[in-house]
């Protein structure tokens, strides 16, 4: 949290914070899930992974965390101190797009595992656990157990746990996929929020171009068989953004573009 | 010296002339100073005697001193306590079996594993129509026999028929093997060659103080080798242990035979010999083994403690 | 921010009283139906062997084993107690030495392929065979007794144990590797307790297995005599034609496995109860 | 339509290569780790009996068991023949009492209630003592064989699958229930499949344990001579003192049980590979 | 699919052919999830269930389809023939908020389970599997096990299995949040297209007030603590519905309305 750089660099530009370099990863079982992919994000950036549903958003998301060796190609975190294996260390909060909590624990104890992997004893993590409940709204489930929630509400112990440690880089797969609009639009405006506060690099799948275009300085959108990026787009709004922004022409704009692309991305695969 | 002497089963009459001889400061006046380690059901005794954790061992039958020469393992029987093994075959009475040879028309002998081993491949050559297909486990429960009147079952002399007896409420059908003509000794002390070889003057002093355990047990004042007994085997009643004692005079268990002139304890080569003979002809042991150093008749046919009995 | 909660724990007094009462009830059924089956067993046993006639000696009825158990109660009590101790000694060093060794199974592929083969050769080597060695190399008959006892019960809680720990959740595990958590950490807090329901499967099959354990050990290892346990009361009872006490015997060990049954079941579900399919009610 | 499918499902055929290839030397390790285990062990064994001068009759080394093995082959080939018959035999009764048991427990509270504590009993009665019983009754060797094996096998399998059928997934018990899926439907589709790596676990544990019922049923319901297994030529060449042939029998029986497992192991690899956490490489 | 009574009924008119009536759910560890929810849904009509994350939409509608017992209160299928519990027989699909789906078996079986579970061998069901698959995109993966796919390809099997038995009620909870915007609303105008063809009954549970509002006949909105019905909505705009209707400035309002609606739903707890 202490070594942040800058703030809301809305560019492309930024040190480099991760690169994947020519990236594939093919499964066992034969499915090509990424191709030759290449991106590289800058240090303070906001990016938006969108793109079809089989795409391979989340595993690129996983490869960039260190999770699952990619085929080939590379993947690095030159600013970032690494271990022996070549992963970066800590620092990263990670929402995988299935809420993964450990059913024998309660709410709290989920939140507060990675401040306890890192030494964090229960009470000293008490504050930080219960404001990122807080934030999400369910302070008062800290005591339920996972499977005494509601779809929605353990997706937002998932983001919640991604949170307390305040990492410096964020991957986040579908967050708010499960959440109702209002919800989701505060949650988006408070992570909008941190991130200019803290000078947070964001890496954040999703299927909504509004959303997207609401959040990212930049959008990289995908296309399946093979997964590969067919095309970026910045979104060079100022921050804070807010309604106004949302209510704005410009923001229309946005938003037809990057569906355009959706689309063309989707229809790459038609003629197969 | 300290030695320690194994037995095969739990404390019993059938022990009584080594507890006598604890009770009694025979073996302290021979300068011994000896624990017996009790056996048991699958104990290890003899295991323990040949790793040197123990230095006397009761054998059950020359069998084993024969499985031994074939083996090669370097035991040595030093004395025969029982000159008779009282191992019996019993049926039901009023069956038809009268002779020994009658149990050949049973469809069902209750036996354990080892006594199929041996005594039962002795039954098949020496007399006919005993089969394979008689046998059936026997597991140290007489449910089994009792149930089926068409059977017989094995048992020791002293323990099965008083017990039979007691819940069956008949009197069954003995047939003492040995009387038959399976004629090993039982109950021999046994140690190893080594220790033999070392200790000569340790194995006479146990064997002699022995032989005159066993006298003043089955003819002198027995009372304090039975506490004894009762003490490590609390379940031991005293009317059992003078149905055993008893039993072992009535057959001659101990004292007979070679016993009747060279004392208790005595073991001859023709014996043993000849019954070698018998087992080979059965097939239960190889021919041609060199028994000399299996077994030793240096330290008893003396008359030792002859004089006590009365 | 109290906006986004949206639902109410509040404990409902009033709307709980209804289940709370069925709850009770259903916890009376819960003795009174086990209670019934014995009655009924212990009734056809009984109607067995006055109608058939069935000499004590072959199967005793259920008043004489009773009795045989109430005046032999010095006798078997202390028997039991031997017993008891040996069994729990058993499973604790079982279910230490299960865990452990998975532990170290899982670890590697080439751990596991180096060591399983040697577990299952100690899984079914008999031990009447290998008790004289054992006699022999343990510095005392106690060690000897818990090695013995070990061999017999550890093996179901191992192979159970295992399979628990490589069922992890791979996303857990994903989780776990990405905040850098060390392996002793992934163990504790992941592993071993995804493992809990396979594990706690192992233990209801080692609490009995122990009981046996202690049994074997008694016949292969133990000690005879005064200090001796229900073992060897139950094979000199039947030595002796005793019967009806052997039957009390068995009657002793059967119900000391049926508590250990209940109580590593009750262990199973205290620890389960509040999360895992097996142990909560469906509800949804 | 085909505008919503996205993902390339061709096998490529190019990079499969190389991981193709380090599988197969994977492959060679798996059998060359164990070996070097053995070898080492078998090494170590006959050092230790050269070093320490141990005689034959306390631990035969190696070579002495192994050309015991091979002078004793007629007797103990055939033993080995009957023991693996029973062992079989124990098993298939094992599994298939194990899981009806299982499911029978499972359909109910009050089932399960009234009768598992007779599993246990089952499982906790030592056979020797109830093996009269068994012999009274039985019609025939081959049946009170057969009955004391399955005592001494079921109880792992009973155990394990109940607690995989106790932890079939709600949601998916939702589904079957709301599609109308008779109890049988539900059984079979369902909460069998569920509870495979449960039910794979115990079968591990009772291939061994099969092996062993084999020696225990032999040895307190089974035959001798001609007929008679390992279990009697064990005690038998115990008995002659005959202790290089003792641990051939011995070593046929750890590798019977290594065989079995090995068995049991693929088999549970197989089943579960495709979708199981505990067979499948965790990719992502 | 026979006895279908009429087509796209837009008011919430039609035979009832479910009604709660003052149904309360309180769930063993206290938390009340429903109280007093009353409602009817007649035949032919799309519903959609509006609400903030956790406010017991999941809950209503499994209680709806008879899973899982109201504590209080009734729930009745007038037309629908019954079997001894009382469930309502058969012709209910439902997808589950979270996939559901047997892990052993193929996205093929999973497909067929309901058709197999009425009888229908592997060979007979073939069609109608292959062509719920294609209907959401995965013909091409029906030999794969589920842990091979994607979050939002998982969905998709689950709603395919939802569809293969061409129910008259339909039960979705949150079917498409995990889908992208074009894969999602192409969906959308499938299942409208179904609806209308085979004048189905849909229940509707989802977090966006665009779909809601594009897709349903009436919208019931609901709020939490506890659990209850607040608001509902007629949208009484023609159908078929598109593009036309998606642009139009009725659709706009709409949408604002029901957000507003939705947004009050959230605020009813603000003072708690
Ligand atoms: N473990 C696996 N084994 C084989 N194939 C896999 C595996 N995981 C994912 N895939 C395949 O890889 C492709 C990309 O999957 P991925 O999960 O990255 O998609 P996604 O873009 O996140 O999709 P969604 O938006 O639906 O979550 C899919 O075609 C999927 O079938
Ligand atoms: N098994 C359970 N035990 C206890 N409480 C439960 C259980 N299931 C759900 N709840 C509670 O019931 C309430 C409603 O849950 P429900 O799943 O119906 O919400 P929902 O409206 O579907 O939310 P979402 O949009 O997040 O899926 C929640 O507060 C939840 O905590
Ligand atoms: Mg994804
Ligand atoms: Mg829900």
């Amino acid at each position: 949290m202490s070594s942040a750089v800058s703030m809301n660099a809305v560019a492309p530009s930024g040190k480099p914070i991760v690169r994947l370099e020519h990236v594939s990863k093919t499964f066992s079982n034969g499915t090509i899930a990424l191709k030759d992919m290449s991106l590289t994000i800058g240090e303070g950036e906001f990016v938006s992974l969108l793109g079809p549903s089989g795409c391979g958003k989340s595993t690129a998301l996983r490869i960039m965390a260190g999770l699952g060796d990619a085929s080939t190609g590379r993947v690095e975190w030159p600013t970032m101190p690494h271990d022996a294996s070549g992963k970066p260390e800590r620092e990263i909060g990670f929402v995988f797009q299935e809420p993964t909590l450990m059913p024998w624990a309660t709410v709290y104890k989920n939140v507060w595992l990675p401040l306890r992997l890192h030494g964090v004893s229960k009470a000293a993590a008490r504050e930080r656990v219960m404001s990122a409940l807080e934030m999400v709204g369910l302070d008062k489930f800290a005591d339920s157990y996972p499977r005494e929630l509601s779809g929605g509400m353990k997706m937002r112990v998932s983001i919640a746990r991604a949170l307390v440690t305040r990492p410096r880089v964020l991957l986040m797969d579908e967050p708010f996929a499960a959440l109702d609009e209002i919800t989701r639009q505060k949650l988006n405006d408070d992570l909008l929020r941190l991130w200019e506060q803290f000078g947070w690099t964001v890496v954040f799948v999703t299927h909504s171009v509004f959303e997207s275009v609401y959040l990212s300085s930049r959008i990289v959108v995908m296309a399946a068989r093979p997964g590969r990026v067919i095309d970026e787009m910045e979104v060079d709004a100022p921050h804070p953004r807010g309604v106004a922004f949302r209510t704005s022409l410009e923001y229309g704009e946005f938003c037809r573009r990057a569906s355009q692309s959706l689309l063309s991305a989707i229809g790459a695969n038609d003629h197969l | 010296d300290e030695v320690s002497f194994g037995t095969n089963w739990l404390a019993q009459a059938e022990h009584g002339g080594f507890y006598q001889a604890v009770a009694d400061g025979t073996y302290e006046k021979y300068g011994l100073k000896v624990t017996i380690v009790q056996g048991g059901p699958q104990a290890a005794n003899r295991a323990l005697m040949l790793a040197g954790k123990t230095q006397f061992f009761m054998a059950g039958n020359l069998l084993e001193p024969f499985s031994a020469a074939q083996e090669g393992i370097p035991l040595v029987e030093v004395a025969a306590i029982f000159q008779k093994e009282p191992q019996v075959l019993i049926a039901h009475p009023d069956t038809g079996i009268e002779k020994f040879e009658d149990l050949a028309k049973l469809p069902t002998i209750f036996m354990g594993k080892d006594g199929y081993a041996s005594y039962f491949q002795w039954m098949k050559s020496a007399y006919p129509g005993f089969t394979d297909e008689q046998y059936k486990p026997y597991t140290f429960n007489p449910a089994p026999f009792l149930a089926d009147k068409q059977s017989a079952q094995q048992g020791y002399i002293t323990s099965e028929p008083f017990e039979i007896e007691k819940q069956g409420g008949f009197k069954p059908k003995l047939f003492l093997l040995a009387d038959s003509g399976f004629d090993t000794y039982s109950t021999l002390i046994e140690t190893t060659q080594d220790y033999l070889k070392s200790n000569p003057d340790v194995v006479k002093r146990f064997v002699e103080a022995s032989i005159i355990g066993w006298y003043n047990y089955l003819y002198g004042d027995n009372k304090a080798a039975n506490d004894l007994i009762k003490k490590d085997n609390p379940e031991m009643t005293d009317e059992q242990i003078a149905f055993s004692i008893a039993t072992m005079k009535e057959y001659g268990i101990v004292d007979s035979g070679e016993a009747e002139k060279g004392g208790i304890g005595c073991l001859t080569k023709e014996h043993i010999e000849s019954f070698y003979g018998k087992m080979v002809k059965a097939g239960v042991v190889k021919a041609g083994l060199d028994l000399a150093p299996v077994y030793s008749t240096e330290f008893v046919c003396k008359g030792v403690g002859k004089e006590l009995k009365k | 921010m109290s906006q986004l909660d949206q639902s109410g724990a509040v404990p409902a007094a009033a709307e709980n009283a209804a289940p709370a009462v069925s709850l009770s009830g259903e916890r009376v059924l819960r003795v009174i139906v086990p209670l019934v089956m014995l009655a009924a067993l212990v009734g056809l046993w009984a109607w067995y062997v006055q109608a058939y006639n069935i000499p004590k000696y072959i199967l005793p009825s259920p008043a004489l084993v009773a009795q045989s158990l109430v005046n032999d109660w010095p006798i078997l009590g202390a028997a039991l107690l031997v017993t008891l101790k040996i069994t729990f000694a058993a499973l604790a060093i079982a279910l230490v030495g299960g865990v452990v060794l998975a532990v170290l199974l899982v670890q590697s592929k080439w751990i596991e392929l180096a060591i399983s083969p040697y577990m299952v050769i100690l899984q079914v080597t008999p031990i009447v065979a290998i008790a004289p060695l054992i006699l022999i190399y343990a510095p005392s008959t106690q060690v000897a007794l818990l090695v013995c006892a070990w061999i017999v019960a550890f093996f179901p809680v191992l192979s159970n144990t295992t399979q628990g720990l490589k069922s992890t959740d791979h996303n857990l595990l994903n989780l776990f590797e990405l905040y850098g958590a060390s392996p002793l950490q992934t163990l504790f807090l992941l592993k071993l307790p995804a493992a809990l329901p396979y594990f706690l499967a192992g233990l209801r099959i080692a609490g009995g297995l122990a009981l046996i354990a202690a049994v074997v050990a008694e016949f292969a290892a133990g000690s005879a005599g005064a200090g001796s346990g229900l073992a060897f009361r139950l094979l000199e009872s039947q030595y002796r034609l005793n019967i009806p006490r052997l039957f009390a015997a068995l009657l002793l060990l059967c119900a000391t496995g049926v508590a250990i049954y209940g109580a590593t079941s009750l262990i199973s579900h205290l620890m389960l109860r509040r999360w895992h399919e097996s142990a909560i009610r469906r509800e949804n």
